[in-house]
């Protein structure tokens, strides 16, 4: 049985991997799935927290609000991607950069 | 009248509530009213003058109601000796710079409420006795002076404007910082005459990163202070803002403004940090002559007639700074010399008051001649008094005056000065006499310049200084005359509250001053 | 008998009333008919009858010890106060009706002299206001209100300097008066310091009296001494300050007569005589050398000058030199008598200049010359003939000032000879100072006949200017007949009568007082010394007026010597004397000039590179910083940097991008880079 | 308390949803044109809930089984949602960004971001603090990318919603460590649990501690995590940038602050004068020197900004800058500070942006060539934002300046260790007033006198200027009144 540390450090490798992609890419898509990324090691240190903390629910609950969230903001985010490609005709966010030109 | 403080400060506002009711483009109207608000304020403190007991020291006239209970902070109104003559040279130049400024054509409804906006914040600052108001209508004043200069002024108003705002800006939030830490340090209060009492002795022995807490208070607010003074370093807005201001808020500027600096360190520093009035005399006293010396320096190397003024200003108020310097003769460590602390403080007060009256003189006189001619260059001009003789006569005034000749006033201010701070700052004040002779140097010289000499055909049609700027130059004149001649009148109204500050600041400094 | 109360009435009448006749010829002079000149003359000659009046009341009285004191209280701040008020004594009434004495005259002869100036009235209202400052210094009582006047007298030379202000040479002269002046008024003003730090007074009695205490004594004492008499080197015209009163030649010759001559510039003998018990045996040494040295300085270049004001000019210089010996050594009596007739004689000797000037320019004006230099003695010459009467007062006056027996010279310079050679014997280490004295009387003697016969006697220079000359009208000659009987020994040794010694009314009303500092002589004893000294300083005197007279008549009359080949033996001298030893030049050079550049590097200074680059630095930094903060806020700190991190990181290389795009990323990363610093600093 | 004892406290909240569902239904019934007037409905939805706001209050509670506080101190600040939500629509009926649109549902949406912004200010359980974020920050990236045509609009969405994500993600992160280490989501449980722990969990205190920073800075746009704030503010349509400047800060802090004083603080009840921060975390320090970076970043940049709407938005980061300030003091007055200070900053910077609006829809630019001489040809609009600028500069008498003495007044009051801060802020002061008066420059130095004034045609227009306009002068000398309100507001539920 793997112990609390072992989960831990999936979800510290998840965050690092999250961290690496929302710095290195230039996709949208590919960005907001880092932060996804982000998300899921939150979660799995959640639960693993309660599962080994013996603690009460309140570690799920809270994973499963961040699902929730995520889901919420992961659409709202691709309807700004998709407009963004109708208006820019490119999703890489390197090149929507109308701004302080 | 019972809120006669009060009245005198808000009459300028409801002048220009009035003037804003009127149509712009009556500028007759306009003009009209601030003379009147003005002549009524005049009045007002005139009659302030006669009614005020010379005999005591303490305030009088007080106002008190309250503000905002929850900072203690109260409305608290209240007029001495000190303040007095403040009060008066401010009514008087107000009402003077309204005729002063009549030709003024641009804007008239802004400039003239600007103007009396600037008078109410001006006499704010001499009456207030809670520090929170004192402040508020210390930075009142910055607004329609930066609007004064930036849309009235020379060529360059725009850059003088804003390094006049900016400049005393950060002069005043370290004087924001200063009155915030002497509020929590000596017992919560903005009350002045409470802060009179305990800040001198719950300071003592207070560390702040092993600085003395009163070294620091006393450094935060006398740069506030300076700025407007303004001592030596912080000195290089003045002459650019006088230049380029017009004429009536060049006067106000000289007359009034530079005395809310020398008024703040004696209202305040003198009497809440004495200890620190002890550690920092020498340092007053060596800025004063550094002012005298490098101002009248400056002043004899410029070319341009109201620059030269300027820098008079800044060789004047030296002087100020060396008299008050001299208070600490009276403490025990220089011997019990009364005498020169009296003399000394005395004298930078009447300092204060004379160069109100004589700067305001010079810089009105700049001004007709700037209307006429069109430039301020003095070596452009050259026998000027074969073609305006009433002119010439009234610069000659002007130019003896600020030369500290005996029989105008500002030779009594200096002479008294002198002799305070001799006894304990010889060697500065025997350098600084240096100043009297580069006073009459530049002065001289540049009327040498200007009036002497063949006359310049170009100017032949110069027209004489006319009744109006007669009219605006005439009282200070005869003010700068007779206090020059028997300045009791002026010096017994100050006498008491002079005493009681010497005593406030001698009787808790000196002692504390070694341990600090 | 007068009563104090009458006494000070009358001392307030003529204190004020040509300050009355100042303020209404100033005001109202333009519109009142002749320009106001009878309110000026009126109220001078009220006080000339009122400072008579005084001087019966003195010879009435016949008290030495008389004084009278007024008092007002002027300031009072508690503890600091300032009284101001009068001393009336007698030498006070001498100098009073030697003041209002001459300024009549001088009133009196410019209404002739100054008729149909541009700024008549003006001019009268100036005489109106120096007369009033004059009789100021000389009645006050403390050293406030002296000071306070000595500045309105230096005003009053200022404007009359200047009357001519078209002129620059006026308006220089003007100016230059003025701030010589206050350069010995800081010195003044240090002393009235040092004495009222000590002694906590103004008054000249209590000043007396606490120095007598001891209240401030030694090198304290001196330096106050010497401060105070800074005063006088300014205002007396004295070595190094001299400068200033040749060019002071500028102004009408009235003026020059009354303020040059006569009664300003003794103002600075009168304050030491004033303040004779004060000073230090040192600064009193100190006082005697810069007298000496100055009477035979000034001397020295009068020989050589052409234009007849500066030789007056000079030799007013060297005799004021003469009378601040006086008082050095110690004989301030004999200082105040030579003042007292010398104000006479000179003034007589002003006003005959004036009076040949006045001939010169009415004649070189109807030849509608304007080049030839009306006042330059080598145009003039024979002149006796046809101005008699300037003529023969001027030669009285010359012998005066020469000091030729019968005169009143003589007495007065004979008083001070024997002063100095009293000293001398006393302090044989001094001996320089009795040649000062000898030297400049011989030299005095040399070049006021070279004066009078480059004048009155000779050929005339040029004929044709010679044709136009006129003896002036009445109003300007009676002055000189008055000043010139004046010089004649009479009228300063009644009730008694012996040209050979000044013992009468004076030496019996003006006594010497002791000095309070200790060390100095008594007053007897002075008087001893003089005493024996007398007549072989007498002796001595007379041998070299003689041979000063002696040898202008050799020159200048017989012309048995050429003074051209004197001149070219003494080239060099000659020279120096000519141009005044250079002191104008080099004081310009090594003085003004530098000052003058060290004040606009001050400016500069101030201006264009502390204001500029420190004030406005302030600024600029806040906005370099601002401009820095906002690329790297903005921009990103190296987009090539964070990139090529990208880049090698996701292992291709090949999709290059603009620089300056893609912050989104960057946004992050600093914020990570932020979180992490912030963890770093934290887990330390 | 239970969910359905809780319901009966929540009124504001529900009529707030009520409100929301309205507007949502009278949208689908109102053609594109009348629109707007859904901000009817929600106008008197928020005004329903104004009332309902200042009726509760009372008693203390924890709502919804301890995850929402009913305390004074949140109802201070929902009323400053409402105040500020309220002008926001009311400021949009003149944008001209939003011409064209159809915008039934950006009232609606503002409606929700008010309901996620009243969770923010009374959330006492880390799931309920993100789940309000969530709210706050998705509605944000809709109401920053409304203008779906424009592509600065969209492109501030996009960067506003990688940001927001991001940053949320990390927050969560930290949360989540907080979690592990405490073993509770309730504020009060975590600081026992925290006071409890050894020295050996500090690394894994002080990861968590600056990951839920980032969240936090995000959401008040503090120094380092600031970086989103120019871009967006300048894409999205004005009033939102108004909105996002005012609302959602205000919101920030108030969890902020609650967060510190319950979690890291040894909870001692605001009405006392000092808490202490938990020994091993080290809060003030840290927090005082993001401070001063903030406000002098944000005022270092603002000078260079060629745009108004830009230069405020960085000086809006400065503005937290000051409200920081406060933070680290750990003191009754900071947080009072801060409250005034939001309350003043509140009327002051929606009337710059409004006269921003305004001068957009009239002149065609925000840039500040293009208010040269304005003070001669629209007066009145030109005065008023004068005093707008002098007030944020921080000038008496105006509520600026009240603001500003208010927070000064703490950090001097919190000692001598934070002397230096309150220097950075007044240095900081100075520096701001170059950039504002630069705006007065324009106005009345610089560009031709004109002789031809023009008022503000709609009266709407006038009356939203002069509404905010009064208090910001009113209060800039007396505020007693209001002084003594929020001194009121000053208690923080502690817990059951």
């Amino acid at each position: 049985m793997a112990s609390l540390s072992s989960y831990l450090l999936v979800g510290a490798v998840l965050f690092s991997l999250g961290l690496y992609g929302v710095v290195t890419r230039r996709n949208g898509v590919a960005v907001l799935m880092g932060v996804e990324l982000i998300l899921n090691a939150a979660n799995v240190n959640f639960l693993a927290f309660a599962r080994f903390g013996g603690m009460n629910m309140a570690g799920h609950v809270y994973a499963l609000f961040v699902i929730v969230l995520a889901a919420a903001e992961a659409a709202v985010a691709l309807a700004i991607i998709i407009n963004i490609f109708n208006n820019f005709n490119t999703i890489n966010v390197d090149e929507v950069s109308e701004l302080k030109q | 009248m019972n809120h006669l403080l009060s009245w005198i400060i808000w009459l300028p506002i409801i002048g220009m509530v009035a003037i804003a009711f009127v149509p712009r483009d009556k500028s007759e109207l306009i003009k009209q009213i601030a003379a009147a608000v003005s002549g009524i304020q005049l009045l007002l403190a005139i009659y302030l003058w006669q009614i005020f007991d010379a005999s005591n020291g303490t305030f009088q006239f007080m106002e008190r109601a309250e503000w905002i209970p929850s900072f203690n902070i109260t409305y608290i109104l209240g007029v001495d000796g000190l303040s007095l003559p403040m009060v008066f040279l401010m009514a008087l130049i107000g009402f003077i710079g309204v005729f002063v400024s009549w030709n003024i054509n641009k804007a008239v409804k802004g400039y003239f409420s600007l103007f009396l906006l600037l008078n109410t914040g001006v006499m704010g600052v001499f009456l207030a006795l809670d520090f929170f108001l004192f402040y508020i209508f210390w930075e009142v004043m910055l607004l329609p002076m930066y609007f004064l200069i930036g849309m009235w002024g020379g060529p360059q108003r725009e850059y003088a404007a804003i390094k006049f705002f900016i400049y005393t800006l950060a002069g005043s939030v370290l004087m924001l910082i200063a009155i915030l830490a002497l509020y929590f340090t000596c017992g919560n209060t903005f009350d002045m005459l409470v802060l009179m009492e305990t800040a001198p002795t719950a300071l003592n022995g207070m560390l702040w990163w092993g600085m003395s807490a009163i070294k620091v208070i006393w450094v935060l607010l006398f740069i506030g202070f300076a700025i407007k003074v303004p001592v030596f370093p912080f000195h290089t807005w003045l002459p650019l803002a006088h230049v380029e201001a017009p004429t009536a808020i060049s006067v106000i500027l000289a007359g009034v403004l530079l005395k809310l600096g020398v008024y703040g360190i004696l209202r305040i520093n003198y009497t809440m940090l004495p200890d620190g009035v002890f550690w920092f005399a020498g340092a007053l006293a060596v800025l004063g002559l550094i002012n005298v010396i490098w101002g009248a320096m400056c002043a004899l190397a410029q070319k341009d007639l109201k620059k030269l003024v300027a820098y008079s200003s800044v060789n004047h108020m030296g002087y100020t700074l060396l008299g008050m310097a001299a208070v600490i003769a009276a403490a025990g460590m220089n011997g019990d010399n009364l005498i020169s602390a009296q003399a000394g403080v005395g004298g930078a007060v009447f300092q204060m008051f004379n160069h109100g009256t004589i700067s305001a003189m010079l810089f009105i006189l700049v001004g007709v001649i700037y209307d006429r001619a069109h430039h301020r260059d003095i070596e452009g001009f050259g026998g000027l008094a074969s073609q305006m003789p009433v002119y010439t006569a009234f610069v000659a005034v002007a130019f003896f005056a600020g030369l500290g000749l005996p029989g105008f006033s500002g030779f009594v201010s200096e002479a008294m000065i002198f002799i305070g701070a001799f006894p304990i700052f010889k060697t500065i004040v025997i350098i600084s006499t240096l100043g009297i002779l580069l006073n009459a140097a530049y002065f001289l010289w540049a009327f040498q310049r200007m009036f002497f000499g063949p006359a310049n055909e170009k100017y032949n049609d110069l027209p004489e200084i006319n009744k109006r700027e007669l009219f605006t130059v005439i009282p200070l004149a005869v003010i700068t005359l007779i206090l020059g001649v028997y300045p009791r009148p002026f010096l017994d109204l100050v006498a008491a509250t002079l005493n009681v500050l010497i005593e406030s600041v001698v009787s808790f400094g000196g002692l504390a001053a070694a341990s600090m | 008998m007068m009563t104090g109360n009458i006494i000070t009435d009358f001392s307030l009448l003529i204190l004020f009333l040509p300050l009355v006749a100042f303020t209404i010829n100033i005001f109202f002079g333009k519109r009142l008919p002749r320009q106001g000149d009878w309110v000026s003359v009126g109220a001078i000659l009220i006080t000339l009858i009122l400072s008579l009046s005084l001087l019966i009341n003195m010879f009435m009285n016949w008290d030495s010890n008389f004084s009278h004191e007024a008092k007002m209280s002027w300031i009072d701040l508690g503890a600091f106060k300032i009284e101001l008020g009068f001393w009336v004594d007698n030498i006070t009434i001498v100098m009073l009706v030697v003041v209002s004495l001459i300024s009549s005259m001088t009133h009196i002869f410019s209404l002739e002299y100054m008729k149909g100036d541009v700024r008549y009235n003006r001019y009268y209202a100036y005489l109106g206001l120096f007369t009033f400052s004059m009789n100021g210094i000389v009645l006050a009582n403390n050293l406030m209100s002296l000071y306070i006047f000595w500045e309105l007298v230096g005003v009053s030379s200022y404007l009359l300097i200047g009357h001519w202000f078209e002129k620059h040479s006026a308006a220089d002269a003007s100016k230059k008066a003025f701030l010589t002046n206050r350069v010995g008024d800081i010195g003044f003003f240090i002393g009235i310091m040092l004495m009222f730090t000590a002694i906590g007074s103004f008054n000249f009695q209590e000043l007396f009296t606490g120095v007598s205490q001891g209240m401030i004594g030694g090198t304290l004492l001196t330096l106050a001494g010497v401060g105070l008499f800074m005063g006088a080197v300014g205002k007396s015209s004295q070595f190094p300050l001299h400068i200033w009163l040749p060019d002071a030649m500028e102004g009408p010759t009235p003026v020059s007569a009354l303020m040059h001559a006569a009664t300003m510039v003794a103002a600075g003998v009168y304050l030491t005589v004033r303040l004779f018990p004060l000073f230090s045996p040192e600064a009193l040494t100190i006082i005697a050398y810069v007298g000496g040295f100055t009477a035979l300085f000034a001397a020295s270049i009068a020989i050589t000058q052409n234009d007849i004001k500066k030789v007056l000019a000079y030799s007013t210089v060297s005799q004021l030199g003469y009378m601040i010996l006086a008082v050095g050594v110690g004989n301030y009596v004999a200082a105040f008598f030579h003042l007292l007739t010398h104000a006479m004689f000179k003034a007589c000797l002003f006003y005959g200049s004036g009076s040949v000037i006045h001939a010169m320019h009415h004649s070189l004006h109807d030849l509608h010359d304007h080049d030839t230099d009306p006042q330059d003695m080598r145009n003039m010459g024979g002149f006796k003939s046809k101005m008699p009467i300037t003529n023969w007062t001027m030669t009285i006056a010359t012998l005066a000032i020469a000091g030729v027996p019968f005169f009143s010279g003589f007495l007065s310079k004979d008083a001070i000879l024997a002063g100095t050679l009293a000293y001398v014997q006393h302090h044989p280490q001094h001996v320089l100072l009795a040649v000062f004295g000898f030297g400049a009387a011989a030299i005095t003697a040399f070049y006021m006949f070279r004066l009078i016969f480059m004048t009155f006697h000779g050929e005339p220079k040029m004929p044709k200017v010679f044709e136009g000359i006129h003896e002036s009208p009445k109003v300007m000659t009676f002055p000189l007949v008055l000043l010139a009987g004046l010089s004649f020994f009479l009228f300063y040794t009644l009730p008694y009568f012996n040209p050979f010694s000044d013992h009468g009314w004076f030496t019996e009303l003006i006594k010497a007082t002791n000095s309070v500092v200790p060390g100095n002589p008594t007053a007897a004893e002075i008087y001893e010394g003089v005493h024996h000294a007398h007549y072989l300083a007498m002796g001595l005197s007379l041998a070299v007026a003689a041979l000063g007279i002696g040898l202008s008549y050799l020159m200048y009359m017989k012309q048995k010597l050429s003074p051209e080949a004197w001149a070219g033996k003494m080239g060099f001298l000659y020279k120096l004397s000519l141009n005044k030893y250079y002191f104008d030049e080099n004081y310009n050079r090594f003085l003004y000039q530098p000052f003058l550049k060290l004040s606009r590097a001050v400016a500069y200074v101030d201006w264009d590179l502390y204001d500029k680059y420190f004030i406005n630095g302030f600024g600029r930094v806040t906005n370099v910083l601002s401009r820095l903060t906002g690329r790297m806020d903005y921009d990103g700190l190296d987009q090539t940097l964070v990139d090529g991190v990208g880049r090698s990181a996701q292992g291709l290389g090949k999709q290059l991008k603009k620089v300056q795009t893609g912050r989104l990323q960057n946004y992050m990363l600093f914020a990570l880079i932020g979180v992490i610093i912030i963890l770093i600093v934290q887990a330390i | 308390m239970s969910n359905l004892n809780s319901l009966t406290h929540f009124w504001p909240e529900l009529i707030l949803t009520v409100t929301v569902l309205v507007a949502i239904i009278a949208d689908l019934i109102y053609r594109k044109e009348d629109s707007f007037k859904v901000a009817w409905w929600v106008l008197g939805g928020l005004a329903l809930t104004l009332f309902a706001v200042r009726m509760s209050g009372g008693a203390l509670s924890g709502l919804f089984m301890g995850t929402i506080a009913m305390d004074p101190f949140a109802n201070f600040f929902k009323v400053l949602v409402l105040i500020s939500t309220t002008f926001v629509i009311l400021m949009s009926f003149d944008s001209a960004d939003l011409k064209g649109y159809r915008v039934g549902e950006y009232f609606s949406i503002l409606a929700i971001m008010a309901f996620g912004l009243f969770l923010m200010a009374s959330a006492i359980d880390v799931i309920m603090v993100y789940l309000a974020i969530e709210i706050v920050s998705i509605m944000s990236f809709f109401l920053a990318g409304y203008l779906k045509k424009n592509q600065s609009s969209n492109e501030a969405s996009l960067k506003y919603v990688i940001y927001g994500a991001f940053s949320s993600g990390i927050m969560l992160y930290g949360l989540s460590l907080l979690f592990g280490l405490t073993g509770t989501t309730k504020f009060f449980e975590m600081r026992e649990a925290i006071a409890q722990l050894g020295p050996d969990a500090n690394l894994a205190l002080i990861l968590s501690a600056v990951f839920i920073l980032v969240g936090f800075g995000y959401k008040i746009s503090a120094v380092p995590f600031h970086f989103w704030t120019p871009d967006v503010y300048e894409g999205s349509p004005t009033t939102i940038t108004a909105y996002l400047s005012v609302a959602p800060k205000a919101a920030g802090f108030a969890m902020l602050i609650r967060f510190f004083n319950q979690v890291f603080g040894d909870g001692a009840p605001l009405g006392s004068d000092a808490w202490t921060a938990l020994n091993n975390v080290p809060w003030p320090q840290l927090v005082a020197v993001l401070a001063a970076a903030t406000m002098t970043v944000g005022n270092l940049v603002a000078i260079q900004q060629s745009s108004v709407k830009r230069m405020l938005a960085y000086s809006s980061i400065a503005h937290a800058g000051y409200m920081m300030m406060a933070l680290p003091l750990m003191t009754q007055s900071g947080v009072y500070g801060i409250m005034i200070y939001l309350l003043m900053y509140l009327f002051m910077n929606l009337g710059a942006f409004y006269v921003v609006i305004y001068v957009q829809g009239k002149i065609g630019g925000e840039s500040f060539d293009d208010y040269n001489g304005l003070g001669w040809r629209m007066p009145f609009v030109a005065g008023v934002m004068t005093l707008f600028m002098v007030a944020l500069t921080g000038l008496p008498p105006t509520a600026g300046f009240i603001g500003k003495f208010y927070i000064f007044a703490a950090v001097i009051e919190a000692g001598s260790q934070y002397y230096w801060l309150a220097f950075v802020g007044v240095v900081n002061s100075v520096i701001s007033l170059y950039y504002y008066i630069r705006v007065v420059k324009h106005m009345y130095l610089s560009g031709d006198r004109s002789d031809s004034i023009s008022m503000p045609t709609s009266n709407l227009t006038t009356v939203i200027l002069i509404a905010l306009a009064i208090p910001t002068f009113v209060f800039g000398w007396y505020f007693s009144d209001v002084a003594d309100w929020i001194h009121n507001s000053l208690v923080i539920f502690q817990g059951m």
